[in-house]
C-alpha cells in the first residue's frame, strides 16, 4: 500500500517536471519560461520528495531529503530572482 | 527486467551526456556553449553516481560543473565577442571528421578487446587487501592520499603552478557592482553551512565519500558566493595570510613526506599506527590551500597590493 | 643512499614553495637549492655507474599498487644534464631579469619546472607520468608567458592547449592500458604486454600525444613561435629540456615497454618524419630573421635526427650494434641539449646588449662581445657536428648504424641537414664578425656569459672526449628491461 | 555487467571523439578549451566504466582517485587558459587604442 503511494507521488513529480521542461522549451519569454521552471522544482520536487520518503524508512535519511528539498527551493527562489532581474535590466539596456 | 529497466536508464543517460556534448561543442554562441558545459557536469557527476563513483560524483558537481562553470562564466565577460565560427576550409572540415571518425572506430574496437581480456580485478583487490593498513577505510581516499599520495602531491603542485600564473598574468577584475539584496540575504546563512558542509567533507573522507578536493572546492564556493554578493569583501583579507596559506597544504604534504623518509626510509611512507592522523592532518592543510587556489583562480588576477604584500614594509622604510 | 632521488624531486619543490612566501630572497633560495639538486643527481649518477639500476617504492608500497621512482644509465645521465643546464641557466637567469617584481614571479615557477623536469625522468608510472607531463606543461607555458608581449601571449595560448591536447590523447592511451593489463606500472607492464589491437591502439595513443609534445614535424608548428618568444633562460630549458623529455618517454615505452608492438613499418614512418624535420627545419633555421626564432627552428631539425635513430635501433641486432646505435642517439640528445642552451643564452645576451636579435643586424657584436661570439661559434660546432663535439661522434655512428642496418638512404639526410645547419650557424658569424658600431653596456660577464661558456664547452669537448664513460654505462646497464 | 561496462566506454569513447573533433575545428579559446574539457571527460568516463563492477560488486577505486586527479588538473589548467585569454584580450584592446590613438 505505502509502495504504491510512493510511485504514485514520485510519478505525480515527474509530471510536474515533464510539464516544466515543456514549459521551458515551448513558452515565448524569459519570465514565464521562469514561471514554469518553478513549478516543476518546487512542487515536483516536493512530491518525488516524498515518494522517497515513503520507501526509506530511516528518520535520519528523511531529514536529509527534507533539507535538500529546501535547500534547492532557496536556490532556486533566488536564481530566478537573480535571472529575472537580469533579464529586466537587460530589457531597458536595449530601450 | 530489471537488467532491462537499468540498461533503459543507462541508455538515456548515455545518449543525454553525447547530445549535450555534441550541442556544447557545435554550439554558435558562447554563453550557450558554456550552460550546456556546466549541464554536462552535472549529468556527469548523475552518471558518476550511476557507476557507483560516489567521490567523483562530489567533486563533479562542486568542481567540474561548479567552480570551472563560475571561471568560465566570468571569463565571457572579458572577450568582446561571443559567436563562435571555425576558420577551417571544408576540405580540412572532412579530413577532421574523417579522422576523428576513423579513431571513434579504432578506439571502441580496442576498449571492446581490452574490457575482454582483463581479468576484472585489476588493482582492485591489491588496495582492498591494504586498506586495513592504510589508516583510512574509504578506498578512494587511501589511494588518493596513501597508496598513490606522491600523484597528489605533484597535483597539488599543478593546481600551485596554474595559480601563480592566473596571479602573475592579470590585476584581478574591476568590481562589479553591488548585488541583489535577496542574494545577500541567501548568502549570510548559506556561507555558514557551506562552510561547516566543508569541515564535514573533510572528516568524513576517511571512511565515506568526500576528502581534501570535494572541501576544498566547496570552501572555494562558499568564498565565490560571498565574492559574489559582497564584491568588494576581499579587500578585508589579510593577502599575506593568504599566500602563506596557498602555499601551506603543499608545504605540510612535502614536509611530512620527508618525515616519514627519515623514519621509514621511503619517501611517504607513513607508519601504520599514524597513518590516520597523518592523513587527516595533510588533508586539512591541503583543503586550505586548494580553497585558496580556487578563490585566487575565481577573482581572475592578483589582489591590489598582492606582490607588494612583503614589501609592505620595504617601501616604508625606503621613504623613511 | 637511494634517497637521492627524492631529494632531488622534492629540493627544488621546496625552494619554489619557500621562494613563493620569501621573494625577496627568491634568487639566493633558487641557486642553493639547483646546485643541491644537481649535487643529488651526480649522486645518483655514481650510484647507477657503480651498481646498476635502482628504484624507490614511494610510501613504501610495492610497485603496482603504488609508485615507483627509478634510475637507471638512460635517465641518470638526462638527469645529471637536466641540472646542469638548468643549474647555469639559473646563474644566467639572476642577472637576466633586471625588475624585481619579474624576478619574484619568475623563481617559483622555474623550480617548479625543474621539479616537473625530474619527477618526469624518473617515474615510472604511467599515469604518474600524465600528472608531470602537466606540470611540466602549465609551468613551461606560465614561463613562455612572462615575455608579457602579444606574440609571447599568443604563442603561450597555442602552446597550452596543444600541450593539453597532447596530455589527453596519452591519458585515453593510459585508459585503455588500464582496462586492457590492469596496472600502470611501466615495469610490470613490459612483462605483460602483448601484440593485440587494445596494445596497438593504446600504444598509439601515446605516442600520438607525446610526438605533440616533441614536436616531430609535422606537429612541430607550435614550436618556434613559442621557444622564440619565452624569455632567454626559459628558451634554453624549453628547447634544451622541455622537448628532449617527451622524446625520452617515447624511447622508454618504445624500447622498454611496447617493443613487441613496435612494428618496423611504424618506426620507419616516424623516422622518415624525423628526416623530413631534419631538413625542414634546417633550411627554416636559414630562413630565419631573428636568432631566437633560428635556433628553434634548429631544434625542429635536432629532434628529427633523435626519430632517424628509431628504425635502426628496432632493425638492428641485440648487441654490441644497438648499444652503438642507442648511446649515439644519447649522445646526439645530449649534445644537443647542452649546445641549445648555451646558444639561447647568448642569444639573450646579445639580446639584452644590443636590444633585439635580428641576424642582419649583429655587426659588431664580435668585437663588443667576443665571449658571447665564441660560445655562439663553440655551440655551432656542436650543432653542425663538427669534432670535437660529442655529435660528431652521434652523427658517425649513425651513419655506420644506416649502413649496418641496409638503410642507406638517412646517409643523405644526414649529410644535407649538416650542409645546412653549416649555412645558418656561418651566417650568424659572418653577420657578428661584420662592421658595425659597438656600443651598449657593461657586461656582468661573469654571471651572465660564463654559464653559456660552461655548458658549450661540454657540449663540445667534454662529451666528444668523454663519450668512453657514456658507453660503459650504456653498454653495463643500457639495457633496463624489466629492472 | 561487461555491457553496462561497453556502454559507458563506449560513451567515453564518444565524447573524447566529440571534444577532438572541435577541439581541431575551433581556433578561439574559450570554444577550444570546452572542447578540451568535453574530450578529458571522455577518457574520465572510460577509466570510471572500466571501474565499474555491477550493482552488488565493490568498483575498482584506483581509477577513482585517478580521475579525481584528472578533475582537479583540468580545473587548474581552464583557469590558467582563461587568464592567458584575458591578458592577451586586454593587450590587444590596448593596441588597438594606441592605434587608434596614432590615426587621429
Amino acid at each position: 500500500m505505502i509502495d504504491s503511494l510512493a510511485v504514485l507521488a514520485v510519478f505525480f513529480g515527474l509530471f510536474f517536471f515533464l510539464s516544466g521542461s515543456i514549459g521551458l522549451l515551448r513558452l515565448p519569454d524569459v519570465f514565464s519560461r521562469l514561471h514554469a521552471l518553478a513549478k516543476a522544482d518546487n512542487i515536483g520536487l516536493a512530491f518525488v520528495t516524498l515518494g522517497i520518503i515513503l520507501l526509506e524508512p530511516s528518520l535520519l535519511n528523511d531529514i536529509k531529503l527534507v533539507i535538500i528539498w529546501l535547500l534547492i527551493m532557496a536556490a532556486s527562489a533566488v536564481s530566478s530572482h537573480l535571472v529575472a532581474r537580469r533579464a529586466l535590466r537587460g530589457e531597458r539596456d536595449d530601450d | 527486467m530489471i537488467e532491462i529497466l537499468w540498461f533503459l536508464v543507462d541508455s538515456m543517460l548515455v545518449l543525454l551526456l553525447l547530445a549535450l556534448a555534441w550541442t556544447t561543442c557545435s554550439s554558435r554562441d558562447v554563453m550557450r556553449a558554456v550552460t550546456l558545459f556546466i549541464a554536462m557536469g552535472l549529468l556527469l557527476a548523475i552518471i558518476w553516481a550511476r557507476l557507483k563513483a560516489p567521490d567523483l560524483a562530489l567533486a563533479e558537481a562542486i568542481i567540474g560543473a561548479g567552480v570551472s562553470g563560475a571561471l568560465l562564466l566570468s571569463a565571457i565577460s572579458d572577450y568582446p565577442s561571443t559567436a563562435i565560427t571555425s576558420h577551417r576550409s571544408p576540405l580540412m572540415h572532412g579530413i577532421i571528421n574523417t579522422f576523428t571518425l576513423a579513431l571513434t572506430i579504432l578506439m571502441s574496437w580496442a576498449v571492446w578487446h581490452g574490457l575482454n581480456m582483463s581479468d576484472g580485478v585489476r588493482l582492485s583487490e591489491q588496495v582492498s587487501s591494504q586498506i586495513p593498513v592504510s589508516g583510512v577505510s574509504n578506498p578512494v581516499t587511501a589511494v588518493l592520499l596513501n597508496f598513490r599520495a606522491y600523484d597528489t602531491l605533484l597535483e597539488l603542485a599543478v593546481v600551485l603552478t596554474a595559480v601563480l600564473a592566473v596571479l602573475i598574468l592579470n590585476d584581478k577584475r574591476a568590481d562589479s557592482a553591488a548585488s541583489s539584496p535577496l542574494l545577500r540575504g541567501m548568502t549570510r546563512w548559506l556561507v555558514p553551512l557551506l562552510v561547516v558542509t566543508s569541515g564535514y567533507l573533510l572528516w568524513v573522507g576517511a571512511h565515506a565519500p568526500g576528502g581534501a578536493f570535494q572541501a576544498g572546492a566547496m570552501l572555494a564556493a562558499a568564498m565565490i558566493l560571498l565574492q559574489l554578493a559582497y564584491p568588494s569583501i576581499h579587500r578585508g583579507f589579510n593577502l599575506y595570510l593568504l599566500r602563506v596559506l596557498l602555499v601551506a597544504g603543499i608545504f605540510t604534504f612535502v614536509l611530512v613526506g620527508l618525515w616519514m623518509m627519515s623514519a621509514n626510509d621511503d619517501f611517504l611512507a607513513y607508519t601504520p599506527a599514524w597513518a590516520g592522523t597523518l592523513i587527516l592532518i595533510i588533508e586539512t592543510a591541503a583543503t586550505i590551500s586548494i580553497a585558496a587556489a580556487l578563490t585566487l583562480a575565481y577573482i581572475g588576477g592578483r589582489p591590489t597590493g598582492w606582490e607588494t604584500g612583503d614589501h609592505v614594509i620595504t617601501g616604508k622604510e625606503d621613504a623613511g | 643512499m637511494s634517497n637521492a632521488i627524492i631529494w632531488v624531486i622534492m629540493v627544488p619543490f621546496l625552494g619554489s614553495l619557500v621562494s613563493i612566501i620569501w621573494s625577496r630572497y627568491a634568487s639566493l633560495i633558487a641557486i642553493i637549492s639547483n646546485l643541491a639538486a644537481l649535487i643529488a643527481s651526480t649522486v645518483i649518477l655514481t650510484q647507477v655507474y657503480q651498481s646498476g639500476p635502482f628504484i624507490h617504492e614511494l610510501g613504501g608500497w610495492q610497485a603496482g599498487l603504488g609508485i615507483s621512482l627509478r634510475a637507471d644509465a638512460l635517465s641518470s645521465i638526462l638527469l645529471v644534464m637536466s641540472m646542469t643546464v638548468i643549474s647555469a641557466a639559473t646563474f644566467y637567469a639572476s642577472t637576466y631579469f633586471t625588475d624585481a617584481a619579474k624576478r619574484a614571479r619568475f623563481w617559483p615557477l622555474w623550480l617548479m619546472l625543474t621539479v616537473a623536469l625530474n619527477a618526469l625522468l624518473l617515474s615510472g608510472d604511467l599515469f604518474n607520468l600524465y600528472v608531470t607531463l602537466e606540470l611540466l606543461g602549465l609551468s613551461a607555458v606560465a614561463l613562455t608567458a612572462l615575455s608579457d608581449n602579444r606574440a609571447a601571449l599568443q604563442a603561450a595560448i597555442r602552446y597550452l592547449s596543444i600541450g593539453l591536447l597532447g596530455s589527453l590523447v596519452f591519458l585515453a592511451g593510459v585508459a585503455l592500458v588500464y582496462a586492457g593489463y590492469g596496472t600502470l606500472d611501466l615495469a610490470a607492464l613490459a612483462k605483460v604486454v602483448q601484440a593485440n589491437p587494445l596494445s596497438q591502439v593504446a600504444f598509439g595513443l601515446m605516442t600520438a600525444g607525446l610526438l605533440i609534445k616533441s614536436a616531430l614535424f609535422p606537429l612541430h608548428f607550435w614550436l618556434p613561435s613559442a621557444h622564440a618568444s619565452a624569455p632567454a633562460p626559459v628558451s634554453a630549458a624549453l628547447s634544451a629540456l622541455v622537448v628532449k623529455v617527451a622524446v625520452y618517454i617515447l624511447l622508454r615505452l618504445w624500447i622498454d615497454v611496447f617493443d613487441l608492438v613496435l612494428t618496423p613499418a611504424s618506426a620507419m614512418l616516424l623516422g622518415t618524419l624525423g628526416a623530413i624535420a631534419v631538413i625542414w627545419g634546417s633550411w627554416q633555421a636559414l630562413q630565419a630573421q631573428r636568432l631566437k626564432l633560428m635556433a628553434a627552428y634548429s631544434t625542429v631539425a635536432q629532434i628529427g635526427y633523435l626519430f632517424i635513430f628509431l628504425p635502426l635501433i628496432v632493425v638492428l641486432p641485440e648487441g654490441t650494434l644497438q648499444d652503438a646505435a642507442f648511446t649515439a642517439l644519447l649522445l646526439m640528445a645530449l649534445t644537443h641539449g647542452f649546445a641549445k642552451s648555451a646558444f639561447f643564452l647568448s642569444a639573450g645576451v646579445i639580446q639584452q646588449y644590443c636590444g633585439h636579435d635580428r641576424i642582419a643586424e649583429l655587426g659588431g657584436t664580435a668585437r663588443a662581445l667576443p665571449l658571447t661570439i665564441f660560445v655562439i661559434a663553440l655551440s655551432g660546432v656542436a650543432l653542425i657536428g663538427l669534432p670535437p663535439s660529442g655529435s660528431f661522434l652521434g652523427k658517425w655512428y649513425l651513419i655506420s648504424s644506416s649502413f649496418h642496418a641496409g638503410q642507406w638512404w638517412w646517409i643523405p639526410v644526414i649529410v644535407v641537414g649538416s650542409i645546412l645547419a653549416t649555412a645558418y650557424v656561418f651566417r650568424i658569424l659572418g653577420h657578428a664578425f661584420g662592421p658595425g658600431e659597438s656600443i651598449g653596456r657593461v657586461l656582468n660577464w661573469g654571471r651572465e656569459e660564463i654559464p653559456a661558456l660552461m655548458l658549450a664547452l661540454i657540449a663540445t669537448l667534454i662529451l666528444g672526449f668523454g663519450s668512453a664513460e657514456l658507453w660503459d654505462l650504456v653498454a653495463q646497464h643500457g639495457d633496463t628491461t624489466g629492472n | 555487467m561487461i555491457s553496462t561496462q561497453l556502454l559507458y566506454s563506449l560513451a567515453g569513447v564518444g565524447l573524447f571523439a566529440i571534444g577532438l573533433r572541435a577541439t581541431l575545428l575551433h581556433h578561439l579559446l574559450l570554444p577550444r578549451l570546452l572542447a578540451l574539457n568535453v574530450c578529458g571527460a571522455g577518457v574520465f568516463l572510460i577509466f570510471i566504466a572500466v571501474a565499474y563492477a555491477g550493482i552488488e560488486g565493490m568498483a575498482d577505486p584506483v581509477p577513482h582517485a585517478l580521475v579525481l586527479t584528472g578533475i582537479v588538473v583540468a580545473v587548474s589548467a581552464t583557469a590558467m587558459a582563461l587568464a592567458l585569454g584575458r591578458r592577451l584580450e586586454s593587450k590587444e584592446s590596448e593596441t588597438m587604442k594606441s592605434e587608434a590613438m596614432k590615426d587621429e
